[in-house]
């Protein structure tokens, strides 16, 4: 089934008012900031974000008004350190209050896996004794039942959908992943459906190719945008490379409500779509950020 | 923070220190900056052998060689010697692989234990960014390091939230409420480098960097900091340490 | 670290009377029969033995005499049916008795994973209700602290040693390994330490090229063993492909036990090392195992 | 099971009967031998959106285009959608995305309990290979269809072993138990096709194979085997079907 569209149909279909949506699972690298201004321009509400890093994307929903809650390990600028939407939402309820689920990076991953694998929980030995688990709803101390060791269960955590940025993919969103991988697996695993954003969409052949590389098979994913440049400011290995200056600006740019607004209305608000937000950008700058180095991998053959 | 003592930044001793908390062949949970430069630096001169873990999934045997902002950056993923998942890295460390982790924090009390969740101030609250990895670095690896820049406000008696376990309320705590890894076993911070009383689990400062003095240390400390016996002072970088650690921090973003 | 070894030195060194050994972890493929053979020319006794499929590897170590234990999910021939050794040690005790641990495919993965993962259990909601519970050592039904839901806790298994037939790898043990992948991340991760028997050694910059490929990490290996077939009659994707007649004609002579000490005297007993062993299955039978169609994967770049 | 009925033979029925159970879009646990040729069957016409997933932890939306003896064969390797492991897939399973899977057997019994552990006969144990996956197949999939010769002493009352749950002693048991997958929804053996009772669980004779009187379904069957009221025949293999299965097992290795 040929899953194509374009990523404003993809969150139209697939992203509803109240959903919980994880995303930037990769943490600091293919965090799907085209399909997350979408999110924005079609004026989602009430969502839960869940993600291990909760990245200034997050910070832009968060100030754009879209989110009720964040489920996350870590929440900043991953460059210039303070998100400060995410800041006046907690502190001050600006532009509304924001719920937050405290976890370290390891619980949420177990959360996600536990519901990627169907079962209720799973067992770790983790932040045990730490502030984190009091009063936590999805964080409880077990005994295990063979030695007796006290352990931490996680409770599964299921998102209605994951959205990931990839490399490529096939029209059955078949995706070929490499980099560092984060909870991606386990929150496309876990998801209702997953959305996948692509730097390229490629012929079946090349995902037959190389199995072991299709990390995310075309049975989990509902849509597939083609969005080349898609997790800029973040970097997706062999494509695009960091845009470091972006999140210093943003850092500097959104320390006011206002001056946030600005930023909003210039970049995703007043951009029709991602192609627009790029050339807001600019081309050059883009250009730039393409990898000038290239670093095959070494050839592997299935030969039989 | 950019005082120099002698020939080199506070921030370099601080480096050269966590440098020295690597012994050759240990499989390191690095984070970054001053931990990321202190690998390079361990791996470059006394620890070839050296593995180093990132909580994103990377697994590399040699620092990157260009400049990172965050482990996720291009220069971090190519040369690894393995991507892989966060669950994947955080298993090894559970499973008791990790010799030792690297950890900062917003504040670190007298049982080493850190916060990086929320402090209050002045009757405001300000949310920090959380714990990421840090809980479980501290929970899991066999030993932790933990960097940070000494001011009072940042080492209090007890921390306002319990996000990373160190020795909770004493040394027996850690076994009391199940943890594995074995606990903090240094604190680095831009005055001198602390250890842990065996019996206690509280912290004592064991070295002062050069020209600071053991009161300077108690000053910035909230509580009444035990001072071990034999205070040392930390060594001077050596020229080669120096010479390395400008190859890999050239602008001194880090490290000036 | 250099860890290059002869197969006969990583078995001296690493496997003893009495361990607990992961083999044929991948499944139908990569079973490293070479190292197999030499733990049967060194004598060693007592062995447990760890594989979802305890194949016709597990069956020559059992009528070597080398096996007290055997943990499988499926014991037999994977070409012809029956292990006639495997049934004479459980039926007759013959040449001793073996004790089975059995298990379904999926705890056996499980009490593996827990182990990999150094959690003493993890949960599933598989073969509840089954004959496999009762009365088993590692398999427990508990209640899910979340959810009241019934679970089976499985107990982790944490072998020895775990020895692997790999594709390629570095000095250090850095293992690039493509297809199937059965149980043998989990063995790995799980054991004290890791034998790697490889078709090729490689530079480390072929690893460092593909970091994604490398699904074994050095620091998790005791040894490496530079073995060409040595997984035959098993196949390894794109090195060697499988022997069927192999299989068939092991079924037919090792019907009787005189039968299979012949065998084991021509092929195992009788052979010096890997090379006598292949010599004797013949150059020209091993040469039409090769591949003989490329499927070389797509290119990949990492590019910065 | 070589006979002649027509013109096909009872195993090409057999894995026609076994092709139909599976609808378009579907995700298959797939087996060796006639629940592959079932799967590359169903691709091959109606069900070409099909997907197959293999314990191995190979994933297929197309058959291996060379004949294969086990699931590690190097052409069901390459050309995959997916090679992952084996937890991966069985995860797939435990989360319900698995549609139908294939389950065979030494034993069947009354309620759809299989046994691949060990049989008893004339006073002397014979041991078998075991589960494999074939006990988490049969718990965690949505529906299993089992396929099976039909002979008196592989359909006894009760199993000697359970070693893969059907509906136990009853409907609710899979229930009680706390198992989540379906169950079995249909056998397909050498002599007819069979489904379950809806309120008893108890296995129900639905269709007899062409040229099989109910009397021999029943005589080779080890309790007193109840007979739908709306007994069918099986459809006979259409032209299309035998040459694609043809195709697929053109020596009749599997279904000659």
């Amino acid at each position: 089934m040929d899953k194509v569209v374009t990523i404003e149909e993809a969150i139209a279909r697939h992203v509803r008012d109240g959903m919980t949506i994880a995303m930037g699972t990769g943490l600091e690298s293919c965090i799907p900031f085209a399909a997350g201004h979408e999110i924005v321009r079609q004026g989602r509400r009430d969502l839960t974000l869940v993600g291990p890093v909760s990245d200034i994307l997050f910070d832009q929903l968060i100030g754009a008004g879209c989110v009720a809650r964040v489920i996350a390990a870590w929440v900043g600028n991953v460059g210039a350190g303070i998100a400060y939407s995410f800041r006046r939402a907690v502190e001050d309820g600006v532009p509304r209050p924001l719920a937050v689920e405290d976890h370290s990076n390891f619980t949420l991953a177990l959360a996600l896996e536990a519901a990627a694998r169907g079962v209720p929980y799973l067992p770790s030995r983790t932040a045990l004794g730490s502030d984190l688990v009091r009063g936590h709803p999805r964080l409880r101390e077990v005994t295990c039942p063979f030695t007796g060791a006290r352990l931490l269960a996680v409770a599964a955590l299921r998102p209605d959908v994951t959205v990931l940025h990839v490399q490529r993919c096939d029209r059955e969103g078949n995706a070929h992943l490499w980099g560092n991988l984060g909870v991606s697996l386990e929150a496309a695993r876990a998801a209702g459906t997953v959305i996948l954003t692509c730097e390229e969409l490629v012929d079946d052949d090349v995902i037959r190719s190389d199995p072991n590389r299709t990390l995310i098979p075309g049975f989990l994913v509902g849509a597939v945008a083609v969005v080349p440049a898609g997790s800029h400011p973040s970097p997706t290995q062999g494509y695009v490379n960091r845009d470091d200056r972006f999140y210093d600006e943003y850092h500097e740019e959104t320390r006011s409500r206002d001056g946030f607004l600005r930023w909003l209305d210039r970049l995703v608000l007043g951009t029709r779509d991602h192609q627009e937000y790029l050339a807001r950008i600019g081309e050059d700058r883009i250009r730039r950020l393409r990898p000038r180095e290239p670093r095959p991998a070494a050839p592997v053959s299935y030969g039989v | 923070m950019g005082d120099e003592t002698g020939g080199a930044t506070r921030r370099q001793i601080m480096v050269v220190a966590a440098a020295r908390e690597i012994r050759d062949g240990e499989i390191v949970f690095v984070g970054m900056r001053l931990p990321l430069l202190g690998f390079a630096l361990a791996r470059a001169l006394h620890a070839p052998r050296v593995i180093g873990l990132f909580e994103n999934g990377v697994i590399r045997d040699a620092p990157p060689t260009g400049p990172l902002v965050t482990m996720g950056d291009p220069p971090n993923i190519a040369g690894a010697l393995a991507c892989t998942t966060l669950s994947d890295v955080m298993a090894y460390l559970q499973r008791g692989r990790v010799d030792v982790g690297f950890l900062g924090g917003a504040q670190v009390d007298r049982f080493g234990n850190l916060n990086t969740t929320w402090v209050e101030e002045a009757g405001r609250r300000t949310r920090l960014p959380g714990s990421g990895g840090a809980a479980d670095i501290a929970s899991l690896a066999r030993r932790t390091v933990i960097v940070m820049p000494h001011e009072r406000r940042r080492f209090p008696e007890r921390v306002a939230y319990l996000t990373s376990p160190g020795y909770g309320t004493g040394r027996r705590w850690r076994e009391e409420v199940g943890l594995i890894g074995g606990g903090p076993a240094r604190v680095i911070t831009s005055l001198g480098v602390l250890g842990f009383d065996r019996e206690s689990g509280e912290m004592v400062l064991e070295q002062v960097h050069p020209g600071v003095a053991p009161d300077e240390v108690r000053a910035h400390t909230g509580w009444d900091l035990r001072v071990a016996p034999a205070l040392g002072t930390t060594p001077e970088p050596t020229a080669e340490e120096l010479a390395v650690l400008r190859r890999f921090d050239p602008e001194g973003a880090w490290t000036g």
